[in-house]
C-alpha cells in the first residue's frame, strides 16, 4: 500500500473530491496547511500600501491506498487540480506498512 | 484580631468615604439633558472595549488578549485615577491657566445637583469625562503593542494621563490658558487625539521596534473582529461628538450629523484610495471611518453638515499617506498608525475647525482669519507639549522598569508571556 | 502652485458649504423627544454593522470580510447619497404623489430648527431617516454575497437607493401617494423590509446562483458571530421602532413592546419548528427573531402588545416554510434568504397591522376592513415595483460591467479577489 | 377549511388580544424619564447576548453555539412568560406580601398611561422589568453548560422564572414583605444576583460535573469573544442600574457613577490578585468587572461614588477566593463560577449597601445599624428559598426528563448533539 | 522506528492520551483534520432544512516509535478509541529512517 | 528522495524559514499541530488560579529533498530551532517513493 500525499489549492477540494468519489476513491483525510515553493508568495492589504505573506493557504489531501491505483489518482488530481500557474501544488508517494481499521481491528488492503 | 482603635480608624476613613456627594439643589437639572449625557457616557464608554478590539484584530494572534485586555484595564485603571485626582486637576478651578486646583480631590463637591453653567448634575459631567480620559489612554496603545510589559504599560499610563492628559484637558476645556485665548475643541481633537496621536509616537521611537519589523509579516490576525471594533467606535463616537453639546439641543443634533459625515466621508475616500493603488480594502475602509471620526471630533458642534464632507476626505488623504509615509520611513513602529489615524487626522480637524466654523463661533471661511492662528497655536503647543512629556516619560519608565518584554517572551507572544493565557484554543 | 482664481474658487464653494444649516428658531424643541430620536439613530446605526456580521457569520470563510464589509461600506456610500440628495428626494415638498423635490438638495434648510409637525430639529429626522435608507441597502447584500464585483456592488447600491429607496420612502412616508391613501407603515415595514426582499429576489435572479450551490457545503462559518450580529439587531430595533414615534411617548413605550414581543414569539416558534424537522437550531432561533421584527417593523406603534404575539408566530411559520420552499425549488439562489426573512416576514406584518390596528388607527378587527385593502395595495405596489426597477437594474448593471466576478475569484473567495484581505490568519 | 364557527372564535380571540392596550392619561409622563427608562431598557437586553458571549468564550470549542444560544432562546422564552404572566405575578396587586395577583394577567391594564407613583409608562416600567427577568434566568446556564439538555434548560427555566424569580421580585420591589421590612435593593442585587448565584449552585449540584472534570482541560475557547461578553455587559449594566432610578434625576447619575467606580475597583482588584498568584489574567480582569458591577447592584442609588470603590474591592477579593474554594473543593462543578461572580459579590453588596447608604435611605455608617439586619435577612431568606426551591425543581426535572445529554453527546459536545450545528468550520 | 498515524474521533483524544500515557507512550503530535470515509458525512442544520457535510472533523494522532511497541499501541488506540459505528478511524504504520531531537541532536531510538 | 518532518517551536518558524532560505531550501508545507513529550505541558490562567494544558502548540515543517539534503537541513534545523529547554521538538526522516508537481506532471528529483 501506498499513501498519497497531495498538496493541493484549496479551490480544488471540492471538484478533487467529485472526480475521486467518481472512480470510487473516497476514503481521505484533509488538513489545512500553509506551504511555499516556485509561487513566491502573495502580497496583502494593510490599511495603506501591503504586507508579504510568504506562507499561502493550501490542503493537504491524504489518502492511503493500494500500489494499483497510485496512477489513476495521480491522474485524476493532476488532471483536475490544476490551473497552470505557480503553485499548484505536490504529490508525494510514501510506502505504508500497514492499515489497521480502529472499529473492527482488520488490517491490511480490506482495512482501507 | 481587630482592636478597637483599628475599628475607629476605619470608620473614620469610611465616614470620609460617605461625605463624598454633596447633596445639591437639583431644581435646575433638566432631565432631557441629563439623560443625553449619561447615556452619551455610555455610548464613549463602549467606545473603550471596541478600541481593543479594532486594534485587537489587527495585530498577531499569539498577542490577541493582550492587545484587547489593555483597552479593559485601562478601564479599570484610570477611571479610579479621575474621581480619586484627575477630575480635579482637569476641571478644578483654574490655577494659572495651567492645571486645576484639588477642590474636587476625591470627588469632593461633586454631587447630584447642577454643575455650574450645565443643566447636568456635576456627576454626570464628571463621568462623561471620564470616559474622555480612559479612551484617550486607551489610544495610544495601538503604538506599543505586542511588545511592552504589563507592568510598564500600566506605569505609563497612570503616568501619561497624570501629566498630558490631565493638563491639556484642563488648559483646553476645564478653563485654562488655551481655552482662554480662545481655541476650539469641541469634543476631544486637541485634547484626546492629537495628544493619543503624538504620543504614540513618542512612546513607539523609545520602545523601539517589534521584532522582526519590516521583515516578518506582520498580519492582521482577524479582521472581522477589527471591523466590529470600528462598529462599536462609530456607534459610540456619536455619543462622543454629539454628547459634548452637554445638552439635547439642536447642537448636538448637528455634531450627531457631521459625525456621521465626516466618518461616511472618510471611509469611502480611503476605500477609493487603497482601490485606486490595489483594491478596496476593508482594513482601509474601516480605518478611513475612524480618521474622519477623529477628524471631525474637534469640529462637530461648529461647523455644517456640508463642510464635514470635505474634513473627512482630507482626513483620509492624510492619514493614508501618513501611513504611507511613516511606515516608508522604516524609523518608527507605530504598529497600528496612531499618529497617522488620530494625530495627523484630528490635528487637521482642529485647523478645520478654524476654517469651517460658523456655528456658535467663527473660522477663516466666515471671515475670522485669527481662529486659525488660535488653532494653530493650540496644536503646536499640544503636539509639543505630548511629544515631550511622554517621550521623557517612556524613557524614564524604560530606564526604571524596562519598557518592553524580553526577546523570547516577545517571540512567544505576550499572551502567553504576560498574561499565561491563549486567545483561541 | 495655487492660483489667487483658484483660491477665489475654493471659497466660493466653501462658502456655499457653510450655508447648509439654518438657524432656525429652537424654542418649540422638545429635549426628551430630541434624545430619543438622536439614541434612536444611534441603535438604527449599530444595527447596519450588525447586518454585515449577522450575514459575515453565514457565509463560507473565504468570503467573510466581503460579505461584513458590504455593510460598512454602505454607511459610507449611502450616508453621502442621502444628506446630498437622497433626503430631499424622500422628503422633499411632495411633487405630484411620487417624488420629493429638490427643496432640502444638500441639506438646504436642514438645519438645528424644529421640524414642522414635530418636536425635534430637522437635523434630527434626518439623520434618524438616513439610517433607515443605509440599512436597506444593506439588508439586500445578503441575497448576492459570495459572488459579487465589488464595483458594481457599490454602483448598484447607489442606484438602488436612488431608485428604489427614495421614491418608496416618499410613497409611504414623504407625504407621497400611498400616504394619501391611508397606508399604515409605522417603521418600514413597506419601506425598508419588503423593498430589500423582493429587490433581494430580484438581483439573487440576475446575478445566478454561487457555483456549487445545491452541491457543495455553503457552510456557515462562524455561528458566534452571527449570533452577535443578530444580538445587535434585536437591540438596535427598539431605536428602529421605537424611535419611529418621533417622541419619547406612550407611542414609543408601546412600541418598544411589541418589538420585544413579536421578536420573542417568532424566535421561541422557529426554534420549535427546527426541533420538529430535528433539533433547535441556533441559526434558526436568531432567524426566526429576525423574521418577528421585521413583521412588527409596520405595526409596531399601531398594534397591542399582545398582538404582537400572533404577527411574530405567523411571521416564524412564513419565514420558515418560505426558505424551504425557495430553497426546495432551486430556482433561485438567494443566499441569506433576505426575502424569507424580511420580504415574506414583512408582507405578512403589513397586512397584520391592517388587521390588528388599534392605536391611533383602526384595522379589521376593530371593523375597518377597508384598512386590509389599503394594505393590500401598498403591498402590491412595492413588491410590482421593487421587482421590476431591480430586476431592470441588476440586468443594466450586468450588462455595462457585469455583476459577477470571474470564476476563478470566485472560487478563491471574494476576500482574496476583491480585497487582498483574509480574514483570520 | 375555515368553518364560520372557527372564524367566529378567531375573531374573539383576538378581540382579546385587542384589548390588552388601555388608553390612559397620558398627561402625567416625562418624556425625558421615559426615555431614560427605554434606553435602559435597551441597555438591559444587550447584556443578554451578552451573558451569552461571556460565557460562550469560557466554554470549549465544541459547546460555543450551545451556551451562546441559551441566552438568546432565554430572551424569547421569558419575554413571553413576562408579559403572560410573569408581569404579574412580580408586580400585581400585593397577596399577603407574598404574591403578586393577577390583575395584570396577559398586561390587562398595563398600558401607555402613566404608572401610578412614577413619571413613566406603565409599558416602559413593565418592559424595563421584563429585561431584569430574562438576564436573571439567563445568568445561571453558566452553571450547567457543557452537559445540559436543551429541552431540560427550557423547561427549567420556565419554572425557575416562575417559581423563584417572581416572587422574589415581589417580596423586594413588587410591595412584597422583604420591601415592607425596609430591605433596600437598587438595582436587583437580591432579586438578580443572589437568586441567580444560589440558584447555579444548586442545579449545578443536581446535574453534576461535567466528564472530565478536574482531569481533563477545560479551556476558555475564545477569550476575545469573552471579553467582547464582558465589554456589553459593563455598557448594559448603566441601564441596569442608573436606569432602576426610573427618572433620568441626579440619583440616575449617581448609580452610575458608583457603577463604573465598583467595576473599575474590582476589575483593577483581580487583576493585581491573579498578578499576585502568577500574571495579571485577561479572564481575571474582566470577571473582577463583572463581579463588581454584581456587587454594586443593590448599592448603586444608595451610595457615594466613593463608597463603591470598598466595594468593588472587597467584590473583587471574595469572588477570587470563593472560585479558589470552591474549585478547590472538587465538590460542585459550577463551571462558569456563577455563585461564586454573582452570588458571593452580590450578597457582600446587598450586606455593604446596608453598612454604606447614605442616599435616600441610611446604613451602619450613618448610624443606622438596623438596616444591616434586615439586610442581613434578605440575605438569608433569599439564599435559603432560592437554594430550597431549585434544588428541588432540578431534582424533579431530572427525575421526569432527565438533566443530562448521554454520555455521548457530552463527549460530541452540545452544538452537534443538541443543535446538529458547528460553531465554526 | 515506526510511525503510527491514527486517524479518530476528536473526543476519543483524551482517553487515548490517558491510556497510552499509563503504558509510557507520551510523546505524540496531534492535528486537526477532516475526513471522509464509509461514513458518508453527516448533516447540520441550517435556518431551515440543512446541508450535507462530507468532511467530518477528525484527529490526527502521531507517534514515532520503536518497532516493538507498534501493536500494543495499535491495541490500545483500537480498545479505547471505537465506538462500533462506521467512523471510528483507521491506523496506517509507516517506516521510519531516522529521528533527530532538535535540542541535543541525539539520534535514532534514544531521541523519541 | 526523503521527507524531512521537523516539530519546532511556533516562534522559531521565520528564523528557520530565513536560514533554509539562505541555503537555497525553500519549498515547504507547515502545519499547525499540537505535540506533548517531555516538555510536560503548561499551566494557563483561568479566572482565578490555573488549569493544566498537556498539549502544545507546535509547528510541523515538511520538506521533501534530495537525500543529500538531509544532514545539512537537519544541522540548520538544530542549530537555529533549540533554545535547551525540553520541548525544542524532534525531525524525523521518511523515505519518499515519487513527487509529482501537479502543474507539469513532473516526476521525482526535479519536480520538488
Ligand atoms: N520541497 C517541498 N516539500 C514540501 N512541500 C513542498 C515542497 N515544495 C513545494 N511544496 C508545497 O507545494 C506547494 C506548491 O509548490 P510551488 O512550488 O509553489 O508550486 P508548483 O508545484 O506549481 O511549482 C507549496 O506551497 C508547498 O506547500
Ligand atoms: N483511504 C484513506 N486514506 C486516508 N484516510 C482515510 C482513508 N479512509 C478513511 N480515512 C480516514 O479515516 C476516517 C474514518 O474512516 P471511515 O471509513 O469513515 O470509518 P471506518 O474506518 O470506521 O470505516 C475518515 O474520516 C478519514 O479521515
Ligand atoms: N514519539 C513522538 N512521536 C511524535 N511526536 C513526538 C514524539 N515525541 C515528541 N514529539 C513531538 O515533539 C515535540 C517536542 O518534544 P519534547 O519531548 O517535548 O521535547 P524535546 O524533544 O526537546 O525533548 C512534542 O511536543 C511533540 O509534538
Amino acid at each position: 500500500m501506498k499513501k498519497i500525499e497531495a498538496i493541493i489549492r484549496p479551490e480544488k477540494l471540492y471538484i478533487l473530491r467529485d472526480k475521486l468519489d467518481l472512480k470510487g476513491y473516497s476514503g481521505m483525510t484533509v488538513t489545512e496547511v500553509k506551504g511555499r515553493g516556485r509561487q513566491k508568495g502573495i502580497s496583502l492589504q494593510w490599511r495603506a500600501g501591503g504586507y508579504r505573506v510568504e506562507f499561502l493557504p493550501k490542503i493537504k489531501l491524504e489518502m492511503v491506498i493500494d500500489d494499483k491505483d497510485v496512477e489513476p489518482i495521480i491522474d485524476i488530481i493532476c488532471e483536475y487540480g490544476q490551473t497552470g500557474e505557480a503553485g499548484d501544488g505536490k504529490i508525494f508517494i510514501y510506502p505504508v506498512e500497514d492499515v489497521i481499521r480502529v472499529r473492527t481491528k482488520e488490517r491490511g488492503g480490506g482495512a482501507v | 484580631m481587630l482592636s478597637v482603635r483599628s475599628l475607629l480608624l476605619c470608620s473614620l476613613i469610611l465616614s470620609a468615604l460617605l461625605a463624598g456627594t454633596a447633596f445639591a439643589d437639583e431644581a435646575a437639572i433638566n432631565a432631557a439633558d441629563n439623560a443625553w449625557v449619561l447615556i452619551s457616557a455610555a455610548l464613549v464608554l463602549i467606545m473603550i472595549p471596541g478600541v481593543g478590539l479594532f486594534y485587537g484584530g489587527m495585530v498577531r494572534k499569539k498577542n490577541a488578549i493582550s492587545t484587547i485586555i489593555f483597552s479593559f484595564a485601562v478601564m479599570g485603571v484610570i477611571s479610579l485615577q479621575w474621581i480619586l485626582y484627575g477630575y480635579t486637576l482637569a476641571f478644578g478651578h483654574d490655577v494659572s491657566g495651567l492645571i486645576g486646583g484639588l477642590d474636587f480631590l476625591g470627588l469632593a463637591g461633586v454631587g447630584m445637583g447642577v454643575r455650574e453653567g450645565l443643566t447636568i448634575p456635576s456627576l454626570t459631567f464628571m463621568i462623561f469625562q471620564a470616559m474622555f480620559a480612559i479612551i484617550t489612554v486607551s489610544l495610544i496603545t495601538g503604538s506599543y503593542v505586542e511588545r511592552i510589559k504589563f507592568s510598564s504599560f500600566l506605569v505609563f499610563s497612570l503616568a501619561w494621563a497624570t501629566l498630558v492628559y490631565d493638563p491639556v484637558a484642563h488648559w483646553v476645556w476645564g478653563g485654562g490658558w488655551l481655552q482662554q485665548m480662545g481655541a476650539l475643541d469641541f469634543a476631544g481633537g486637541i485634547v484626546v487625539h492629537i495628544t493619543a496621536g503624538v504620543s504614540a509616537l513618542a512612546v513607539a521611537m523609545v520602545i523601539g521596534a517589534r521584532k522582526g519589523f519590516g521583515t516578518d509579516p506582520m498580519e492582521p490576525h482577524n479582521i472581522p473582529t477589527t471591523v466590529m471594533g470600528a462598529a462599536l467606535l462609530w456607534f459610540g463616537w456619536f455619543g462622543f461628538n454629539a454628547g459634548s453639546a452637554l445638552a439635547a439641543d439642536g447642537i448636538a443634533a448637528n455634531a450627531f450629523v457631521t459625525t456621521n459625515t465626516s466618518a461616511a466621508a472618510a471611509a469611502t475616500t480611503w476605500m477609493f484610495l487603497s482601490w485606486r493603488q490595489r483594491a478596496p480594502s476593508a482594513l482601509g475602509i474601516v480605518t478611513g471611518a475612524v480618521a474622519g471620526l477623529a477628524a471631525i471630533t474637534p469640529a462637530a458642534g461648529f461647523v455644517t453638515p456640508l463642510a464635514a464632507i470635505p474634513i473627512g476626505i482630507v482626513a483620509a488623504i492624510a492619514g493614508y499617506y501618513a501611513i504611507i509615509i511613516i511606515r516608508g520611513s522604516g524609523m518608527v513602529d507605530d504598529s497600528l498608525d496612531v499618529l497617522a489615524c488620530h494625530g495627523i487626522g484630528s490635528t487637521w480637524g482642529v485647523l478645520a475647525t478654524g476654517i469651517f466654523a460658523t456655528i456658535g463661533a467663527t473660522g477663516l471661511l466666515s471671515g475670522n482669519a485669527h481662529q486659525v492662528l488660535v488653532q494653530l497655536m493650540a496644536i503646536a503647543v499640544t503636539w509639543g507639549y505630548s511629544f515631550a512629556v511622554t517621550y521623557g516619560l517612556a524613557k524614564v519608565i524604560d530606564a526604571v522598569m524596562g519598557l518592553r518584554v524580553r526577546d523570547e517572551e516577545e517571540s512567544v507572544g505576550l499572551d502567553l508571556s504576560q498574561h499565561g493565557e491563549g486567545a483561541y484554543m
